[in-house]
C-alpha cells in the first residue's frame, strides 16, 4: 500500500545553507494493509523525517513514495492534498503540543468537519464523532468541550486517533505517540493501535523504545543515521538481531527482568561485532541490504559514515 | 521615540500560552485586578482616553476658534487658560488628546498589522520568502525613521492626523516583524500546526487561526508599545513643524506654544499640558505593558 | 560662571563690550561671501564688506552717496557717476571707475542677477579713474536708481579673470571689499567680522562703525532666539518673535523702533493674491467683496498682537505715503464691511441658491475656494484661518490649507491655486517695484516672482512702464502716473493688500545703546541685518551704536 | 565567523544600496523645485533674468538631465566620494558641510548612547526584583522614556538654563569664544554640550533601565539561575550571570534603537541650536536641497549600519550561542 | 541513617487554593543507598526532590521534618538552607540541559561557583578533571560553552559539577528522560558509579521509568498522588509488589518479547485525583480493583515486611 523507494532527505544547514545534513538516505520500505511497521532508531536517526515525508509535510530530496500505486509527489494542489489526507493521517509524539492550547480539544474534529464534511448535518456529524470516540474507547461526555490541559495525555492521544478515524483512512503514521505517556496509559494506546491494525489499517509506528516496537509491530525497521541497517519480521529482528548496532541498542534497553550486565554478557556471547551480512558476502562496512532470512535484511554502512 | 522594544523582547521568553482561555481569563483577570502597574497605567490611559472622547462633545466651538481673551491664565471659564490668540487651551487639549490617541491607534495599528503580516509570513513560510522579508525588514530598520518621516511628511501637501499615523505605521514595524517572526518560528514547530495541515487547512488560516491566537497576549502588548511609540514619533514630527496641517494634536500644541513664545511669556498653561499629556499617555502605556506582562506570564506573578 | 553667553572675556574670546551679536538673517551655516549671489551670501557680505555706489534711506526718502560722490544724467540717455577720492579695497588697491564698469559688465553673464540691465543699457565705460559713464537704450530711471544702490561694486583686479562659474557659483572665500568690516572667521553657527581700520568713510564722512567685532549667529528657531535675547547673548534680533510686544513692554533692556504698536517699521506688504484666471476671482466685484469681508484688525490683534498694521488699500508701504492718492482711496478704497461685501455680492449676482449658507456664482456654480499659505508659517496660518472665517461669514466659501512651502511655490508659479498670501516685494526706493510686481506682463507659463494672480491689464502695465521711465527726482510726474495706476487698481482690486509685515527687529540695550528709534534724538535708520537692507542704510545703524553704560 | 561576516556584509551592502536609492528617489518625488526655491530668496524680481539663472543653475547641478542619468551620476560621484554641491548652502560641497556638522552630532550621540546604555543597564539590573526600587524609581524610568525628547530638552533649557542660569542653552560654545586649546574654551564647550547631552541621556537612560529590568527578571527566572541557587550560590553571582545574559538582548536593542536615538539627537540639536545634522536636515528639506539631504541621509545610514555591524560583531564575540548557530549545527 | 524524612507535606500556593503535591511523605535512606523514586507524572516526585534542597517561591512547607546525617535540614528556610546546599545536599536537575549558563565557559562557571561557596578551586580542580574523565569527558569541555556540548555531555557535566563537593545526598531528577537508550544507560551507570566511589553517600533517583530505575537503584519508592505508595528493594518492587498500584503499573510494562498478538497487556483505568482538593482516604481508591470500605480511611505507610513499606490496607 505504501512504498518508499530509495527515499532520501538532505537538509541544508549552516550559514548560507552551505552544509548538507543527510537526514534520510536511500530508505526502502513498504507497509501493507493491516501491517504495523515500526521504525526504530536513536534520536536523530531520521525516523520523524520519514514520517513527515509520508505525510507530505516535507518533500523528499530524492526517491519516490507511492501510496496505493500513486506517487505522493504528484499530489498537488489543495484539493488533491485534501484527498490524500483523507486516506493518510498522522498522530504525533507530544499530545499536548498537538492541540492548540487556546481552543477546546474537540476543535481537532471541527477542523476535519470544516474541511471534509461541510455538508454533514450536525446530528450526523455528532453521531460520527461519537462513533469514532467509541472506537478509541473515550466517553464523549468526558472529553468534548474540554481544554487540552484538562485531559490526560492518553485521552489526548486517543482523541487524535479518533480524529484520524473520522476520515476514511487507510494508513496511519504514528510518530512516537506513546513516549510522552505514563507507563500505565501507554499500553492502552498501544492496544488501540493493535485494534486498528485488525481493521486493516497500515501503520507506520515510529519509536525509539524497542520494547514497544516489539509489542505491536509486524515488521521492524532499524534506522541508523538515516539508513536502514536492519529490517525484518519483528520477532526475528528482536530474537536474533543481526546488525551490531541493533544488538547494542537492544542491550541498552532497560528491562525489568534483565540487568544491563546480563544483557552485556549475552551480547558478548553472541559475538559482538560480527555482521552476518558481511559473512554472507557483503562488502564489509559498505554493503547494502543483504537478505539473511526471508524478509530479514541487514545493511552495513560503517565505512561510509 | 520608539516603543520600548526591550519589554517585548523580554516577553519573548513567555511560554506561548499560560493555560486555556477560560482559566487564563479568570486568572488573568484576578492578577490584573491586583496588579498596581496595570491598574495605575490603565487607569491613567483610560481616563485620558475618556477625556479625549467625551470632553470634546462639551466644547462648543472648534479647538482653533478664537473664543476668549488672549493669553489668559487658567480660570474658571478657561480651565487651562487661553493661547496668544484667545483659543481655549482646554478645548485644544481635549481635541489634541483625541488626535493623539488617533495617531497612536492608526500608527500603532498599521505598524502592528504590517509587522505581523511580515513576521508571520517570514516565520511560517521560511526559505526564500523569509530571506527577502528579512532583507526588507533590515532595510526599513536602518533607515532612520524620523528622517524618512520628515521627508514623507514634507511630501504630502496637506497632512491629516490619520495620514501621519499611516506614515508612522509604515516605518515603525520592523522590530515587530522580527519579534513575531521569532515567535512564529517557534510556534510553527508545534505539532498542532502540522495537524492543521493534515486537516487540509490552508497556510493563511493556519497562521491566523492557529498560530496567531497563541500569541494574542504578546501581540496585544506589542500593539501597546507601538501605540505609545507612534505617539512619541508623531510628537517629534509635530514639534519640528511637520505635523498635521489640519486639526490639533498635543504635539502641535507644543509646537505652537513654543513658536508663539509661550515659554518667554511664562504661559505654562499652554506649554505644560500637552507635554505632560503625551508623557502621561505614553508612560502609562509602558507601565501598563509591564503590568500586562506580569499578568500574562505566570513566571512573573507574585502571590 | 557657566552662563557662557558672551564667552570668555579675556583670552580666547571677543571682548563683549566691543562685540555686537546679531541674528535673524542667516538660516544655515555661512556658505559663501559672493556679493553677486544676492539670495544667499552670508549676512553682511554686502554692506559690511562690499558696498554699492549709493545707499537709499527709505525713512528719509533720499539717496546717500556712498562709494559715489555724485551722479549726473548728462543727457536723457547718458548717466555719469563720480567716485569718492581715496577709496581703497581692503587689499590696498584703489577703487576706481574701472571697478564700477567691470561690475556692470559682469551682468553680461546671464546668470548674474542684474543681467537684465543689459536689456536696456547700451554701454558702460570708465571716463577717468573716478568717473564712469553709462549709455542707455531706454533709460529706465527708476530701475537704474534701484541698481545703483542695490548692486555692490566688486574689485576688478581680483575678479577680472574669473569665469562665469567663478563669478556666479563660487564661495568667494576671503572676500576683499571696501566696507567697514573685514571677514574674520566663521563656523557652522556664526559669522565673525572685524572692523576695517582703514575704512574710507572714517576720513571721507567722519563716520566710524562702533563694534570692533560683529558676530552674526545662525538662526535655528524663534524659541532659541528668544532665549538668547533674554539672556543678553544677542544684541540685535531680526526675527519675528511672537509676543515680543509683551517683552518690550515688560523688559526695559529690550526695545524696538517704536515704543508702542506696531513697534516695528514696515518692510513689505502682505497681499492676498486671487488667481484671476479662475472663476469667480476673475470678477472685480467678487474680489472687492472678498476684500471687504476681511477683518484686518482681527489679524493684526490676533496672531500679530499689534506688531503689524493693516495695509493701505493701495498696498503702498508707509514709506511711500506721499504717493498714495488720498482722494482716490476715499472714493474707491475698501475696508472691513461685511454688509458692503454681501451687498456687492448680491448685486453682482452671487447668491446662495442651494441654501448651504454659501453663495454660488451667477451661473449657479458652487464656489469652493482654497486659501493656501506655507505650512509652518504660523502667523500666516493663523491669518489664513481668520480670512477664511471672515469670508465664510459673508457667504464666500473659503477654506485654508497649509501645503509645504516648496509645494506652494510650485502651485503658485503654475497658477494652480485659488487664493494665496504673498509678500515677495520688499521696501525700496520706488513704488515702481510694487507695480512691477502686481501688473507685470506678459503672463508666462510659470510666474516665479511677479503677478502670481496672472492679472492681465495692458493699461496698467503701460502705466507701470511709464513710471519706470520717469526720472526719480521728478516726483510730480511720478505721482501723476501713480494716481492713474491707483485709480484703476482700486476699482479692479486685482490683488488685496492685507497688512504690512514688520521689519522685525528687537534689540537689547544691555551691551549696546543708541539704537534706532522714532525718538527725536535717536538715529532713524533701519535696525536690521537682513540681506539687501544694508543698501537701504541699515549699515548706518552701526555707526550710531554706543557701548552701553556710556 | 568569516562566513557569517561575509553574509552580514552582503546584507548590509544591499541595505545600503536600497536605502540610499530610496533616499535618492524620495526628494525628487517631492513637489518643489530646489533651484526656484534657492533663487526665490533673492531680491531680483525680474522674471526674465530669473528664468535665465534657473536654467544656468539647473545645469550646474545636473538637474536638467534625465532622471536615470542623474541616478547614475549620483552613484558614480558617490564612488568618488563626491556628494555634490549643496543647493541651499551653495556652493559648499556637501561633504564639507557634513564634515563640520557630524562631529557635533557624534559628540552628543556617542556619549549619550553609550553612557545611557551602560548606566541604564546597571540601574535596571539593580532595581529589578527589589520591590521598593521597582515601585518607586522605575516609574521614573517610564516617565523618562515616555517624555518627548524636545519637551525634556526645552524644560531643561528653561529650568537649568534660563531660570537657574547654570548652563548656556544654545550653540556649541559661547558665541564670543574663539576656538582653541585652552581651558576657558574647553569648559565653555563642555558647558554648552551638557544640556543637550543630558536630555538625550535621560530619555535613553529611562528606556534602557526599564528594558534591563524586564530582561533580568526573566533571566533570574531562568533555569541556570535556579540551578545556581539550588547549589547555594550567593545572590551576587546569580545576578552577575543574569546580568550578563540580559545585556545581550539589550545589545540587539541598541542596534534596533539606533535609528530612533539618532532621531532623538536631531530633535535635541534643534532645541539647543547645536550645529549638528538636525537643523541641516530640516533646512535642507525646506530648501529641497536634494544633495545635502542625500548626503546627510547617507551619513546616518552609514553610521547606523556601522553601529549595527559593530553590535553584530560584539554580539558574536560575547554570545557563544550565535557562534555555534553560524557553524551550522550544534556539536 | 543518612536521610530521614518524616511526614513531609509541601503545598503549592495557587489562586484556587493549595495544591497538595506532597502530603505526608515519610521514608528514610541509608548511607550508600540509591533510591529510585517512581510514579506517574504529577505524583509529586519533583516536588519531593525540590523540597529537599530548595523550594521555589510558590512552595509552602506545611509539615514534617527532614534530617540529614543526624542534623535537621531547615527545608522551609531558604537562607538557612544555603550552607547545606552543594556541601551536603546537591541536585542534578530535571532541566540539566539548560542548567548551565549559556554565555559562560563551563570551566569558568565551575570556578566561580566553587569559589562562591568558599571552597578553594585549585584544591578541587584535579578532582574535577578526574571525575570528568571518569564520565568520559576530557578536560577540553571546561573550555567550551554549554551550547557546544550534546545533551548527554551536558547532563554528565552537570552531574560532575553537582557532586564536586561530595555531598551526602544527591537528588537526580529525571536525568535520563530526554536521552536515547544508549546515552541513558551511560548516564545512569555513571551516577551509580559516583555512589560506588563515594562521591555521594546516597541518592534519590527520580524517574518515571521503572525499568530504568530498577537497573541502578537499591530501593524503589513508588509515589501516587502526592503520597508514597510503596517502598522496597528494587527486586521486591519488580517481583513482589504489594501495593495494587505498583502491581498494575508493572504488569502494564511491555518487555522485549511480549507482543500484542501474544499477550495483550492491560493499563490502569482512570486518572489520579486532582491534588487541589484530593478526596480523603486512599487516593488510589477510585482506580483500585481491590478497594473496599476501609479505603475511605488513609492507610498508613507501614512496614509490611522488613525493608518493605506500603500504604495499603490490603498490603499484608
Ligand atoms: N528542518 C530541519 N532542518 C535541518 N535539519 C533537520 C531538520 N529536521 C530534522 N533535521 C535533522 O535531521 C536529522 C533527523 O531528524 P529526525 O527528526 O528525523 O530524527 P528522529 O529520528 O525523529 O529523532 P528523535 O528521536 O529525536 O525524534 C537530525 O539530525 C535532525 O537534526
Ligand atoms: N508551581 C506549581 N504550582 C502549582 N502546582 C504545581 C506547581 N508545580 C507542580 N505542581 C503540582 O504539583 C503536583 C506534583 O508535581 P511534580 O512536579 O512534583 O510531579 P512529578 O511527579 O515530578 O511529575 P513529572 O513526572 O511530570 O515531573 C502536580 O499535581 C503538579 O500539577
Ligand atoms: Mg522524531
Ligand atoms: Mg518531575
Amino acid at each position: 500500500m505504501l512504498d518508499l523507494r530509495q527515499v532520501t532527505k538532505t537538509y541544508r544547514v549552516g550559514a548560507f545553507g552551505g552544509e548538507r545534513l543527510h537526514a534520510v538516505r536511500g530508505v526502502d520500505l513498504a507497509v501493507a494493509p493491516g501491517e504495523v511497521v515500526s521504525l526504530i532508531g536513536e534520536s536523530g536517526s531520521g525516523k520523524s523525517t520519514i514520517g513527515k515525508m509520508v505525510l507530505r509535510l516535507i518533500a523528499p530530496s530524492a526517491g519516490a513514495i507511492t501510496f496505493e500505486g500513486r506517487d505522493v509527489a504528484a499530489v498537488r494542489g489543495h484539493r488533491a492534498t485534501k484527498e490524500y489526507y483523507r486516506r493518510v493521517q498522522g498522530v504525533f509524539q507530544d499530545p499536548f503540543s498537538c492541540f492548540n492550547p487556546v481552543f477546546t480539544a474537540d476543535r481537532v474534529f471541527g477542523l476535519i468537519r470544516a474541511e471534509y464534511h461541510r455538508s454533514a448535518s450536525a446530528a450526523a456529524w455528532r453521531a460520527r464523532v461519537e462513533e469514532a470516540l467509541a472506537t478509541v474507547r473515550l466517553d464523549p461526555a468526558q472529553v468534548m468541550g474540554k481544554y487540552p490541559h484538562q485531559l490526560s495525555g492518553g485521552q489526548l492521544q486517543r482523541l487524535l486517533i479518533a480524529r484520524a478515524l473520522l476520515l476514511d483512512i487507510r494508513m496511519l503514521v504514528a510518530d512516537e505517540i506513546i513516549s510522552m505517556l505514563d507507563a500505565s496509559t501507554r499500553i492502552d494506546v498501544l492496544n488501540l493501535l493493535g485494534d486498528l491494525k485488525a481493521r486493516g489499517l497500515g501503520i507506520l509506528f515510529i519509536t525509539h523504545d524497542l520494547s514497544l516496537g516489539n509489542y505491536i509491530s509486524d515488521t521492524a525497521v532499524i534506522l541508523r543515521r538515516g539508513r536502514v541497517v536492519e529490517k525484518g519480521p519483528t520477532g526475528e529482528v528482536f530474537a536474533a538481531p543481526a546488525h551490531p548496532y541493533t544488538r547494542r541498542l537492544l542491550s541498552s534497553v532497560p528491562q525489568l527482568h534483565t540487568t544491563w550486565e546480563q544483557a552485556d554478557a549475552a551480547l558478548r556471547a553472541g559475538g559482538e561485532r560480527a555482521c552476518p551480512g558481511c559473512a554472507r558476502g557483503g562488502q564489509p562496512g559498505a554493503h547494502g541490504p543483504v537478505e539473511l532470512a526471508p524478509g530479514h535484511h541487514v545493511g552495513c554502512f560503517t565505512a561510509q559514515d | 521615540m520608539e516603543p520600548d522594544v526591550r519589554a517585548v523582547q523580554a516577553a519573548e521568553g513567555l511560554p506561548a500560552q499560560a493555560g486555556p482561555p477560560e482559566r487564563r481569563l479568570g486568572e488573568s483577570l484576578h492578577f490584573a485586578l491586583r496588579n498596581p502597574k496595570l491598574l495605575i497605567g490603565g487607569g491613567v490611559v483610560g481616563a485620558l482616553l475618556l477625556t479625549g472622547l467625551v470632553a470634546p462633545l462639551f466644547v462648543q466651538e472648534g479647538p482653533n476658534v478664537y473664543v476668549g481673551p488672549q493669553a489668559q491664565a487658567p480660570s474658571a471659564q478657561y480651565w487651562l487658560g487661553t493661547t496668544n490668540f484667545g483659543q481655549d487651551v482646554f478645548a485644544q487639549f481635549v481635541f489634541g488628546l483625541r488626535s493623539t490617541f488617533l495617531v497612536g491607534l492608526v500608527g500603532g495599528g498599521i505598524a502592528a498589522v504590517v509587522g505581523m503580516v511580515v513576521g508571520f509570513t517570514a516565520g511560517y513560510r521560511g526559505g526564500l520568502v523569509d530571506e527577502v522579508l528579512n532583507m526588507i525588514t533590515n532595510v526599513v530598520l536602518v533607515l532612520p525613521a524620523l528622517v524618512v518621516l520628515i521627508i514623507a511628511a514634507a511630501y504630502l501637501q496637506a497632512r491629516g492626523i490619520a495620514l501621519q499615523g499611516l506614515f508612522i505605521g509604515l516605518t515603525s514595524w520592523p522590530w515587530v516583524a522580527r519579534a513575531v517572526r521569532a515567535q512564529t518560528l517557534s510556534l510553527a514547530t508545534r505539532d498542532f500546526v502540522d495537524l492543521a495541515r493534515l486537516s487540509g487547512r490552508r497556510a493563511h488560516s493556519i497562521v491566523f487561526r492557529e498560530i496567531a491566537p497563541n500569541m494574542s497576549s504578546y501581540l496585544f502588548m506589542t500593539f501597546i508599545l507601538l501605540f505609545g511609540g507612534a505617539i512619541l514619533i508623531a510628537a517629534g514630527l509635530d514639534f519640528i513643524g511637520l505635523g498635521p496641517t489640519e486639526g490639533v494634536s498635543l504635539g502641535l500644541m507644543m509646537h505652537n506654544a513654543v513658536t508663539w513664545g509661550a515659554l518667554q511669556l511664562g504661559m505654562w498653561w499652554w506649554f505644560v499640558p500637552p507635554g505632560l499629556g503625551i508623557t502621561a499617555i505614553v508612560g502609562s502605556l509602558y507601565i501598563m505593558n509591564v503590568g500586562l506582562d506580569e499578568v500574562f506570564n505566570p513566571k512573573l506573578r507574585e502571590l | 560662571g557657566c552662563t557662557g553667553g558672551g564667552g570668555g572675556e579675556g583670552e580666547g574670546g571677543y571682548p563683549r563690550a566691543q562685540t555686537l551679536y546679531t541674528t535673524g538673517t542667516q538660516w544655515g551655516p555661512p556658505a559663501n561671501w559672493n556679493p553677486i549671489m544676492n539670495w544667499e551670501y552670508t549676512t553682511g557680505t554686502v554692506g559690511y564688506v562690499y558696498e554699492p555706489l549709493f545707499l537709499y534711506d527709505p525713512l528719509a526718502g533720499e539717496y546717500i552717496p556712498w562709494l559715489a560722490e555724485s551722479e549726473e544724467w548728462v543727457d536723457e540717455d547718458t548717466y555719469e557717476v563720480t567716485l569718492r577720492e581715496g577709496v581703497e579695497w581692503s587689499d590696498g588697491e584703489p577703487l576706481t571707475a574701472q571697478d564700477v564698469v567691470f561690475t556692470y559688465e559682469l551682468g553680461r553673464f546671464e546668470s548674474v542677477p542684474y543681467s537684465n540691465v543689459w536689456d536696456w543699457l547700451e554701454s558702460a565705460e570708465a571716463v577717468d579713474e573716478r568717473t564712469a559713464r553709462f549709455e542707455f537704450e531706454t533709460p529706465r530711471y527708476q530701475e537704474w536708481a534701484y541698481f545703483t544702490y542695490s548692486n555692490p561694486i566688486v574689485p576688478r583686479h581680483l575678479w577680472q579673470d574669473r569665469t562665469e562659474e567663478e563669478v556666479t557659483a563660487s564661495a568667494n572665500e576671503n572676500p576683499v571689499g571696501s566696507g567697514p568690516y573685514l571677514y574674520e572667521d566663521h563656523s557652522e553657527d556664526r559669522q565673525v567680522y572685524r572692523r576695517n581700520p582703514d575704512w574710507w568713510a572714517v576720513e571721507a564722512l567722519d563716520m566710524r562703525v562702533a563694534p570692533e567685532y560683529i558676530v552674526d549667529i545662525v538662526n535655528t528657531s524663534n524659541e532659541v532666539t528668544q532665549r538668547l535675547l533674554t539672556q543678553g547673548e544677542v544684541d540685535l534680533s531680526n526675527n519675528f518673535l511672537p509676543g515680543i510686544n509683551q517683552t518690550i513692554e515688560g523688559n526695559p533692556t529690550i526695545t524696538s523702533y517704536f515704543e508702542e504698536p506696531p513697534y516695528m517699521l514696515a518692510a513689505n506688504t502682505a497681499w492676498l493674491v486671487p488667481n484671476t484666471t479662475r472663476e469667480p476671482m476673475d470678477d472685480p466685484e467678487f474680489r472687492r467683496a472678498l476684500a471687504s469681508s476681511i477683518d484686518l484688525q482681527q489679524i493684526v490683534e490676533g496672531p500679530y498682537s499689534n506688531l503689524v498694521e493693516p495695509a493701505d488699500p493701495t498696498g503702498l508701504l508707509p514709506a511711500w505715503q506721499d504717493y498714495v492718492d488720498a482722494d482716490l482711496v476715499e472714493e474707491h478704497g475698501f475696508s472691513h464691511d461685511p454688509q458692503e461685501a454681501e451687498s456687492i455680492l448680491a448685486e453682482a449676482g452671487y447668491e446662495d441658491t442651494d441654501g448651504d449658507g454659501f453663495v454660488e456664482t451667477p451661473d449657479g456654480d458652487p464656489i469652493d475656494l482654497t486659501l493656501i499659505v506655507p505650512s509652518g508659517w504660523s502667523d500666516w496660518m493663523e491669518a489664513a484661518r481668520i480670512i477664511s472665517e471672515n469670508a465664510q461669514a459673508v457667504g464666500i466659501n473659503v477654506t485654508e490649507e497649509f501645503p509645504d512651502q516648496a509645494a506652494l511655490t510650485d502651485q503658485r508659479a503654475a497658477g494652480e491655486f485659488d487664493l494665496v498670501i504673498n509678500n515677495e516685494r520688499q521696501l525700496s526706493n520706488t513704488p515702481w517695484t510694487y507695480y512691477d510686481y502686481m501688473f507685470r506682463l506678459p503672463v508666462q507659463d510659470s510666474q516665479n516672482t511677479v503677478n502670481f494672480g496672472r492679472y492681465e491689464n495692458e493699461e496698467l502695465w503701460d502705466l507701470t512702464q511709464e513710471l519706470a521711465e520717469t526720472p526719480v527726482d521728478d516726483t510730480e510726474a511720478m505721482r501723476a502716473t501713480i494716481s492713474e495706476i491707483q485709480e484703476i487698481q482700486l476699482q479692479e482690486t486685482p490683488i488685496i493688500p492685507l497688512w504690512y509685515n514688520g521689519l522685525w527687529s528687537q534689540y537689547s540695550t544691555q551691551h549696546w545703546g543708541n539704537w534706532p528709534s522714532d525718538a527725536e534724538d535717536a538715529p532713524h535708520y533701519l535696525p536690521t541685518t537682513w540681506r539687501n537692507y544694508n543698501q537701504l542704510g541699515a549699515v548706518l545703524t552701526l555707526t550710531e551704536l554706543e557701548p552701553a553704560g556710556r | 565567523m568569516r562566513r557569517y561576516l561575509a553574509r552580514k556584509i552582503l546584507i548590509y551592502a544591499l541595505t545600503f544600496f536600497v536605502a540610499v536609492s530610496i533616499n535618492w528617489l524620495i526628494p525628487r518625488l517631492m513637489p518643489g523645485d530646489p533651484i526656484r526655491t534657492m533663487l526665490s530668496r533673492g531680491a531680483s524680481g525680474d522674471e526674465a533674468s530669473m528664468e535665465r539663472m534657473r536654467a544656468y543653475y539647473e545645469q550646474t547641478f545636473g538637474l536638467d538631465e534625465p532622471a536615470w542619468q542623474q541616478y547614475l551620476n549620483f552613484w558614480t560621484s558617490l564612488a568618488r566620494g563626491d556628494l555634490g554641491i549643496s543647493v541651499w548652502l551653495f556652493p559648499q560641497p556637501v561633504t564639507e558641510i557634513l564634515l563640520s556638522a557630524v562631529p557635533y552630532t557624534l559628540a552628543l550621540l556617542l556619549p549619550a548612547t553609550l553612557l545611557s546604555w551602560v548606566a541604564g543597564n546597571r540601574f535596571g539590573a539593580f532595581a529589578a526584583r527589589s520591590k521598593w526600587l521597582d515601585n518607586t524609581l522605575l516609574p521614573l524610568g517610564y516617565v523618562l522614556t515616555a517624555t518627548p525628547y524636545m519637551w525634556l530638552g526645552i524644560l531643561l533649557a528653561w529650568g537649568l538654563g534660563i531660570v537657574a542660569g547654570w548652563f548656556p542653552t544654545a550653540g556649541p560654545y559661547g558665541f564670543g569664544s574663539i576656538p582653541g586649546w585652552n581651558w576657558p574654551f574647553i569648559s565653555d564647550l563642555v558647558s554648552h554640550w551638557f544640556l543637550p547631552f543630558a536630555s538625550l541621556f535621560l530619555v535613553a537612560f529611562g528606556g534602557w533601565a526599564i528594558g534591563m529590568r524586564n530582561m533580568i527578571i526573566y533571566e533570574l527566572e531562568a533555569e541556570y539561575s535556579t540551578y545556581l541557587e539550588a547549589l547555594g550560590a550567593p545572590r551576587r553571582l546569580v545576578r552577575r550571570y543574569a546580568f550578563r545574559n540580559a545585556v545581550l538582548p539589550q545589545l540587539t536593542g541598541l542596534a534596533v534603537q539606533l535609528g530612533t536615538i539618532v532621531a532623538g539627537a536631531l530633535l535635541t540639536e534643534i532645541v539647543f541650536a547645536y550645529p549638528g545634522l538636525g537643523n541641516l536636515i530640516l533646512e535642507a528639506l525646506n530648501n529641497r536641497d536634494f544633495f545635502l539631504l542625500q548626503g546627510a541621509f547617507l551619513f546616518i545610514v552609514v553610521g547606523v549600519l556601522i553601529a549595527n555591524f559593530i553590535v553584530d560583531v560584539i554580539y558574536v564575540v560575547v554570545d557563544p550561542r550565535t557562534r555555534t548557530q553560524m557553524q551550522g549545527s550544534a556539536a | 541513617m543518612s536521610l530521614d524524612v518524616n511526614d513531609l507535606a509541601v503545598y503549592y500556593r495557587t489562586l484556587r487554593g493549595d495544591v497538595r503535591a506532597l502530603d505526608g511523605v515519610s521514608f528514610s535512606l541509608a548511607d550508600g543507598e540509591i533510591m529510585g523514586l517512581a510514579g506517574e507524572s504529577g505524583s509529586g516526585k519533583s516536588t519531593l526532590g525540590k523540597s529537599l534542597i530548595r523550594m521555589d517561591a510558590r512552595m509552602r512547607h506545611v509539615a514534617g521534618t527532614v534530617r540529614l546525617d543526624g542534623a535537621e535540614l531547615p527545608v522551609a528556610d531558604d537562607a538557612r538552607m544555603v550552607p547545606f546546599r552543594f556541601h551536603q545536599v546537591s541536585l542534578v536537575p530535571q532541566y540539566a540541559m539548560s542548567a548551565l549558563n549559556p554565555t559562560r565557559r563551563i570551566g569558568r562557571m565551575v570556578r566561580e561557583l566553587v569559589r562562591s561557596r568558599g571552597v578553594d578551586y585549585a584544591g578541587v580542580h584535579p578532582e574535577l578533571l578526574r571525575r570528568l574523565e571518569l564520565v568520559g569527558l576530557d578536560e577540553q569541555v571546561l573550555r567550551r560553552y554549554p551550547i557546544e556540548l550534546s545533551g548527554g555531555m551536558k547532563q554528565r557535566v552537570v552531574m560532575v559539577v553537582s557532586t564536586l563537593l561530595n555531598p551526602s545526598l544527591l537528588i537526580a531528577d529525571e536525568v535520563t528522560s530526554a536521552l536515547d537508550v544508549s546515552t541513558q544507560r551511560a548516564v545512569a551507570e555513571a551516577l551509580a558509579g559516583f555512589r560506588d566511589r563515594g562521591f555521594v553517600k546516597s541518592m534519590v533517583f527520580v524517574t518515571h521509568d521503572l525499568a530504568l530505575v530498577h537497573q541502578i537503584a537499591d530501593t524503589i519508592m513508588v509515589m501516587y498522588a502526592g503520597r508514597p505508595a510503596e517502598k522496597a528493594s528494587s527486586r521486591t518492587i519488580i517481583e513482589a509488589p504489594r501495593h495494587p498500584y505498583t502491581r498494575m503499573l508493572i504488569s502494564s510494562l511491555p518487555e522485549v518479547g511480549v507482543t500484542f498478538a501474544g499477550k495483550r497487556l492491560q493499563g490502569i483505568p482512570g486518572r489520579p485525583p486532582g491534588l487541589l482538593d484530593p478526596p480523603p482516604g486512599c487516593r488510589f481508591r477510585d482506580r483500585c480493583p481491590l478497594a473496599f470500605d476501609k479505603c475511605a480511611e488513609q492507610p498508613p505507610f507501614a512496614e509490611v515486611a522488613p525493608g518493605h513499606w506500603a500504604a495499603c490496607w490490603k498490603a499484608e
